[in-house]
């Protein structure tokens, strides 16, 4: 048997997981049950190693496998198998769920501990890790969507795990409906596809996507890109990912920050022959999207207060450089960038859902600072996930960035420039950030009111259970660069790998090596201005804070939104309601109301006077022979 | 000698039916006392089989009195029921008439 | 004696079909149980579950027995019935049906299981059974008027369930509902009469070319005996036999059923002068037949019936009328609207796709503001029900075959929905979503419960309700694209009310009323589980369902392509691009 | 001859028929009935209808007249009508009249068309129906309904005896107490009641 086969396993071992703590979960209690989660997550990793290891044995031309379980849906021409591809880019994909999941999936038995639903928690996460897995191992677009629905029922699951507060319940209810709102984008693609290509399976979808007409081709891109956009949090469609904060915090590392949120751009990535074969525009309309949900993300992120927002705001912003370089046509920089995000921002969430364990549950970062004292590690590793996001060489985030900014510029300046000043506005929240949280004065002795005894509420540090994936988190993120360095072609690990995937697809940039370092020092020169700008308003307080509340409040774009819905959307929907009751069922009492008056109108023939009846009958007697008579003719 | 020259068609005898039977209705719709309603009633019933013993002889057919050996069954029935009826009712209200009845007023 | 013979009878018709059975077994259920005295409560559960169950089991024998690769009608039976009219006792099921019967056979039993009446228990039972029976036989009948009477006797126990055990506007709600139906199917009875007569007219006129070849032989016979002079009296037998023949082919007696009317298709070759279909009369006898069916469904403007019914029906009059009687409507729009009526099915069919359309989004939109829960599901069954309209007038066999799925999927999950509903009102006495809230703390199971029924209905991929509507949308799209396109809106408005109404019933922190509801039961976890079963079996693996339905549905596809102009489009499988894939995939390897 | 028979009878019932209706009292209205019923009989007799003609005047003029009377005389219910007053409004009056004279003058005008002659299948030579003039008409009907309707005359004997078991039924004495839960009889009392008011 073909090792590559066991590619079903890796899906497997989390839904396993799965069934067996929703069976037993109660029963293994804490911390059994998050271990058994873990030992799933972990395994399923261990799978996928193997299964890369003998993709990497295969001829690079044939790195691309396709093991059909079983017929799903079969119906007349429309075939569809619930079967997994195993090539480059899932299993690149994979390796990272499967990593950062497990890694997750252990910081969430130290940071759930005490909760009445721990068991809970874990069954939902292996739900969601197999959700995922079934999202990037699909071998076709219907397989992909089962993962990408499912993906949104456990976010929705675990936005809302703590459904006692309203706020959290709303939270997840807007995620998934706001997902929905794409899926139908994704539904409708799928439809055209199988329009024009009778088929769904990826293998046959890109092989013949070259003789798609390219208004099709262009309209399948786009309506993807819709389903995107909202699984990825892009403009318009964003408003739930602030919102989902709310779930706990590994929930917000793993499906927020890592991987459900990167789905749309591995989606974009798969099907880049589409996108190659449509108009250019639809690509341009995905990068400007793209970068302008960067822009838009970070300024809303200068000014929140939430550690978690800040986070969630960057999230958004980081996604839109992925989108940026899949519009610019450079899907290996979006892979990359993904595969960096993913390391550095699920390392800074489980550092802040470290620092929130430490505050007791506290999230505002104006009642922090200066706990780099307290929580070294926890403070160490966040620091590494600054220097990564802020574009500092040589941690990670600088090599993924600095590669998409270069196809920005080749495309575009604008959208190069528009990606510069969003860098600039990353470095300086996330020094922000920093700043607030683990450095300066201790204001959370403040916050801690005097009836809890000091002890109580003085932060700490975290277990080695949550620290560890920390730690973990923060070396790779210091040097995931590697995977992709731009110095010669030997370096581009990850380009070369991906090569089958994207083929001719990706972007021939032609860019002399000045400038390529020109570009890479104003990058790095932006970021560190950034930074120094956050020092100084921060840090030393020289400057006054920027913080207008428009920002704070994003722009108001959520809250109009809300507006909107609460006001003339509620009020449209009680119409179409009250139209119901009034006219349609109105017009059924009404015939009803006809119908009896008419009888009461009747009544007066009925005047029980036996010989009114008579007359009656005798006129109905003439009436007839008087018919008959003319009938026959007189 | 006029009475000579005029022959008896069955036209008479069908004309003469007719009266009966219009008397008979207009009767019918006309008095209220149950009684007599009656009366019309079985006038009408009359004149219908005058009509058909003429027609069987006309037609030589004897299907024609047959039929009168029934309605005159018909009728009997009819008046026995009937009769029991008002008996029933006039027992308990010697003045009523058919207009008294009226519960099926709607 | 009579009895004896009766029975004797009875027995072989059960022996020789299991279709008479699965009909019948309820029937004298109904009878048993009025014979029971009055006081024995729980015998009178018992019994009717016996045959409940009785008749269940023979639908799954009939599932296991069924043959998938066959197209046509299987367990088929018939016997005359009334002969002067051609009236016939002519049942039979193929893939299209097979499902909704196996359907029934499970949800009376667990409607009977699930919901013990307030009060009288003995017409309650006895008329849930006969509702049994008369749903078996709709999707048996293979006769216009055997379909037609049970579709009526369908209405008359349903009628008794909701009048009699239901709730505070249960009046209303019956008449109503009767009304409506009645208006319909009235309709229809009209639509099926001048159908057989109209077929018996083109039946002559096919005959006729027969006839009038007999005939001249008979004259050519009678004319050369007349120049022989005279007519032996073999001669004249033969002439007399040959007459007696040319009248019965000019006079061929009347027939109601189904496969012969739909199959001998005066309807559609209306280039034939003597073809007494005249295109207007099938237009009309299709639309007679499309409001009886339209407001079973129900279809858009007909619908009020529905949140009504509903919600002032019994939990398992609910139950039945969701899960099995709706689809008497959708089910009807297959078999004999598209089966009888090709030609003005595909006439008609933008303005039925239409009106799903329409439904699917209107329903949607209703239900989110209901603040009744059941009228809330009653309402997203409008939105549903639009859905398998629409696949069904997309004329695609992906879309009718989902369609038909749908139809199963719909009676799993909403009846379940229902059972849900039920088991929250028995505990709290309140459907109003507004005076619940945070179950989810008190009612843990059942609020688990109740997501897996909720995402089923949303539609989640992994569950049935996402095969069936996405078979459905897909279908449609192949030929009604814009209309699919608006369609697919109301996936995201089946999440928005049910998950909105969700939030409010079982998310928050109880109060005090709602923390103290108890949680689910055995027996109701009982009734629940074989529904959650099938929910993610046919979610993850329909297709051993859809092996069965296909050949009924690639079939019907085909009968109506035949009778009209309409052509089914390709699906670009083998499209014009493959070959030349294929020769230039040896060129890139060659390098 | 036969013209002189018609006449005499054919007045008779004009004459018979006149007197029912309009006479106030109904017991002179059973008188005139009777004259009705013998001038029909008289023109049976006129049409060769013997045995009917024997039949009319025992069972109409002797058993049912008879019996109208009885019930006047029973229940001393003899008292005239006031024929002056028509409480359906005088617009019934009118109707009546109309429908009367329609319902005569429709089948005249029919007559009249067809020429006054009576069409219809006559029974040709063969039918057992035909009329045969030289056997006793009691013996051909008595033919006819023991032979071709024997069915139908079964069924008339089952009529009566419902009629009978009717007409005891409704005339037996009622109790006080089931005579005031009688709609018809209670909602009677009401109208008559308000008549005695008035």
């Amino acid at each position: 048997m073909d090792t590559l086969d066991l590619v079903w396993l890796i899906p497997a071992l989390p839904l396993a997981g799965f069934v067996v703590l929703l069976v037993l979960g109660r029963r293994l209690g804490e911390p059994a049950a998050g271990w058994l989660a873990t030992a799933a997550c972990s395994s399923a990793f261990l799978a996928t190693v193997v299964v890369f290891a003998a993709l990497i044995g295969e001829d690079q031309h044939h790195r691309s496998h396709v093991y059909d379980l079983f017929t799903w849906l079969q119906v007349g021409g429309f075939d569809v198998k619930l079967g997994f591809l195993a090539d480059p880019l899932s299993i690149t994909m994979a390796l990272f769920i499967t990593g950062i999941g497990t890694l997750i999936h252990m910081y969430s038995i130290g940071y759930m501990h005490g909760d009445p639903k721990f068991s809970k928690f874990f069954v939902y996460l292996n739900l969601f890790v197999f959700s995922m897995l079934m999202l990037v191992l699909g071998s076709n677009m219907l397989v992909t969507f089962l993962g990408w629905e499912g993906v949104g029922a456990c976010s929705y699951f675990l936005i809302s795990f703590w459904f006692s507060k309203d706020a959290n319940a709303s939270a997840g209810k807007k995620a998934f409906i706001t997902n929905r709102i794409g899926d139908w984008g994704f539904m409708t693609a799928m439809f055209l596809t199988f329009a024009t290509v009778g088929s769904l399976d990826y293998s046959v979808v890109l092989e013949r996507a070259p003789e798609m007409a390219p208004v099709t081709a262009t309209g399948i891109a786009l309506l993807l890109f819709v389903g995107a956009v909202g699984k990825s949090a892009q403009l318009p469609l964003f408003v739930w990912l602030p919102d989902a904060m709310a779930g706990p915090t590994p929930v917000s590392a793993l499906i927020h920050a890592a991987t459900m949120v990167t789905s749309g751009v591995y989606l974009m990535t798969r099907v880049n022959p589409i996108l190659a074969q449509g108009y250019d525009w639809g690509p341009d309309t995905i990068a400007w999207v793209g970068v302008i949900t960067a822009l838009f993300a970070a300024t809303i992120a200068v000014a929140q207060t939430d550690i978690k927002k800040v986070l969630a705001y960057s999230t958004i912003s980081q996604l839109g450089y992925m989108f940026l370089a899949v519009g610019t046509g450079a899907y290996v920089a979006a892979i990359f960038h993904m595969v960096t995000h993913a390391f550095f921002k699920a390392l800074m969430f489980l550092g802040s859902g470290s620092v929130i364990h430490g505050m007791h549950d506290e999230q505002d970062m104006r009642r922090m600072g200066g706990l780099r004292k307290l929580m070294p590690i926890t403070a160490g590793t966040f620091i590494v996930g600054w220097l990564a996001i802020s574009g500092v060489p040589p941690f990670s985030g600088f090599w993924s960035k600095d590669e998409i900014l270069l196809f920005a510029y080749d495309r575009s300046p604008a959208l190069w420039f528009v990606g510069l000043v969003t860098a600039l506005l990353t470095a300086f929240y996330m020094s922000r950030q920093v700043f607030m949280v683990f450095f300066g004065e201790e204001r959370w002795r403040e916050a801690a009111d005097a009836e809890a005894p000091r002890d109580a509420r003085r932060p700490h540090e975290a277990p080695w259970v949550m620290t560890l994936p920390l730690v973990v988190l923060a070396g790779l993120a210091m040097v995931g660069g590697g995977l992709n360095l731009p110095f010669t072609s030997d370096l581009h690990f990850l380009e070369n790998w991906l090569e089958p995937v994207i083929e001719g697809n990706e972007r021939v940039i032609d860019v002399a090596t000045g400038t390529k370092v020109g570009l890479a020092v104003i990058a790095i020169l932006a970021g560190l201005a950034g930074i120094a700008l956050a020092a100084r308003v921060y840090l030393h307080k020289k400057l006054r804070a920027i913080e207008p509340e428009i920002l704070l409040e994003g722009w108001r774009f959520d809250s109009s939104i809300a507006v909107f819905m609460g006001g003339p959307g509620q009020r449209g929907f009680d119409g179409v309601a009250a139209f119901d009751t009034t006219v349609i069922d109105g017009a059924v009492n009404g015939v009803a109301g006809a119908v009896s008056g008419g009888g009461k109108g009747l009544r007066f023939l009925q005047s029980g006077f036996v010989r009114s009846y008579a007359l009656g009958v005798a006129v109905g007697v003439v009436g007839l022979l008087a018919y008959f008579l003319t009938r026959s003719g007189i | 000698m006029m009475l000579a020259v005029a022959e008896v068609t069955p036209a008479w005898y069908l004309i003469l039916g007719s009266i009966l039977f219009s008397i008979g209705a207009v009767g019918l719709l006309v008095r209220r006392n149950p009684l007599v309603m009656f009366m019309c009633v079985e006038l009408m019933l009359n004149a219908v089989t005058l009509t058909f013993v003429t027609f069987s002889r006309m037609l030589n057919d004897v299907d024609g009195q047959t039929v009168v050996v029934f309605v005159l069954v018909v009728a009997a029935a009819e008046v026995v029921v009937g009769l029991g009826i008002i008996v029933a009712l006039l027992r308990k209200l010697p003045t009523a008439t058919a207009d008294d009845i009226n519960v099926l007023k709607g | 004696m009579v009895g004896f013979v009766l029975a004797a009878e009875a027995g072989h018709a059960v022996a020789s079909s299991p279709l008479t059975a699965a009909i019948v077994v309820p029937f004298i259920g109904a009878v048993v149980v009025s014979l029971i005295p009055k006081g024995r409560t729980e015998l009178h559960r018992l019994v009717a579950l016996l045959f409940s169950v009785g008749s269940g089991a023979i639908t799954l024998w009939l599932l296991a027995a069924f043959e998938t690769g066959d197209a046509g009608f299987q367990f088929e039976v018939n016997r005359t019935w009334i002969a002067d009219f051609g009236i016939s006792w002519h049942l039979g099921i193929d893939g299209i049906s097979l499902f909704l019967v196996v359907l029934s056979g499970l949800l009376f039993p667990l409607a009977i299981i699930a919901v013990t009446p307030h009060h009288d228990p003995k017409p309650y039972y006895a008329w849930l059974l006969v509702l049994q029976g008369g749903c078996m036989g709709v999707f048996c009948a293979l006769d216009l008027f055997l379909f037609f009477v049970m579709f009526e006797i369908v209405l008359v126990p349903m009628y008794f369930l909701i009048g009699g055990w239901g709730y505070a506007e249960r009046v209303y709600a019956a008449l109503k509902f009767f009304i409506f139906t009645m208006l319909g199917s009235a309709l229809m009875l009209v639509g099926i009469v001048s159908l057989a007569f109209l077929h018996r007219d083109g039946v002559a006129a096919d005959n006729e070319a027969e006839a009038a070849v007999i005939e001249d032989v008979v004259l050519q016979a009678q004319q050369e005996a007349a120049a022989t002079g005279g007519i032996d009296v073999d001669t004249q037998a033969a002439i007399d036999q040959d007459l007696a023949r040319v009248d019965e082919l000019r006079n061929p007696p009347l027939d109601f059923d189904l496969v012969e009317i739909a199959e001998s298709q005066h309807l559609a070759d209306t280039s034939t002068s003597s073809n007494p279909f005249d295109w207007s009369a099938v237009r009309w006898i299709f639309l007679a037949f499309a409001v009886a069916f339209a407001v079973k469904v129900p279809l858009f403007p007909l619908h009020t019936w529905l949140p009504d019914a509903h919600t002032q029906a019994p939990t398992a009059g609910s139950v039945i009328l969701a899960g099995v009687m709706l689809k008497l409507g959708t089910y009807g729009f297959v078999r004999f609207g598209l089966y009888l009526f090709p030609e003005a099915s595909v006439y008609f069919a933008p303005a039925l796709v239409t009106l799903g359309v329409i439904g699917i989004i209107y329903g949607a939109v209703v239900a989110t503001m209901q603040r009744d829960l059941k009228r809330l599901v009653a309402y997203s069954s409008v939105a549903h029900l639009g859905f398998i309209v629409l696949g069904t007038f997309a004329l695609t066999t992906q879309g009718i075959e989902g369609g038909v799925m749908q139809m199963v999927n719909h009676g799993i999950s909403t009846g379940a929905l229902f059972l849900l509903v039920g088991m929250i009102y028995e505990r709290r006495h309140t459907r109003e979503i507004s005076a619940l809230k945070g179950l989810q703390k008190s009612a843990p199971v059942m609020a688990g419960v109740f997501t897996l029924v909720m995402l089923s209905s949303i539609g989640l991929p992994g569950l049935n309700g996402f095969a069936g509507e996405f078979l459905i949308l897909i279908g449609s799209f192949l030929t009604r694209r814009w209309f699919t396109v608006v369609a697919a809106v109301g996936v995201i408005l089946a999440a928005l009310y049910l998950l909105w109404a969700y939030q409010r019933v079982f998310h928050g922190e109880p109060d005090e009323e709602n923390a103290n509801m108890p949680d689910m039961t055995w027996r109701e976890g009982l009734v629940m589980a074989p529904l959650l079963g099938l929910i993610v079996f046919l979610g993850v693996y329909p297709k051993p369902m859809l092996d069965r339905i296909e050949p009924a549905v690639a079939r019907l596809v085909s009968h109506i392509e035949e009778h009209s102009d309409y052509i089914e489009p390709a699906v670009a499988t083998a499209g014009p691009g493959e070959p030349a894939d294929e020769a230039e995939a040896p060129e890139e390897e060659a390098p | 001859m036969e013209l002189f028979v018609f006449l005499a009878a054919g007045g008779a019932c004009i004459v018979g028929a006149l007197g029912v209706v309009l006479n106030a009292n109904p017991v002179h209205a059973a008188l005139s009935l009777v004259g009705t019923l013998f001038g029909i009989a008289v023109l049976f007799v006129a049409q060769e209808a013997n045995f009917l003609a024997a039949v009319q005047v025992i069972v109409y003029a002797g058993a049912i007249v008879v019996l109208f009377l009885f019930v006047i005389m029973l229940l001393g219910v003899d008292r005239s009508e006031d024929l002056s007053i028509e409480p359906l409004g005088g617009g019934h009056r009118v109707a009546a009249g109309i429908v009367g004279l329609a319902v005569l003058a429709l089948p005249l005008l029919a007559m009249h068309s067809t020429e006054w002659e009576v069409t219809g299948a006559r029974a040709q030579p063969g039918d057992p129906n035909l009329v045969d003039r030289g056997t006793p008409d009691v013996a051909q009907l008595g033919e006819s309904l023991f032979t071709t309707y024997l069915f139908a005359f079964e069924v008339t004997s089952v009529l009566l005896v419902i009629a009978v078991v009717g007409a005891v039924v409704l005339a037996r004495k009622v109790k006080r107490a089931e005579y005031v839960d009688d709609p018809l009889l209670s909602s009677a009392t009401e109208n008559v009641d308000e008549q005695v008011d008035a």
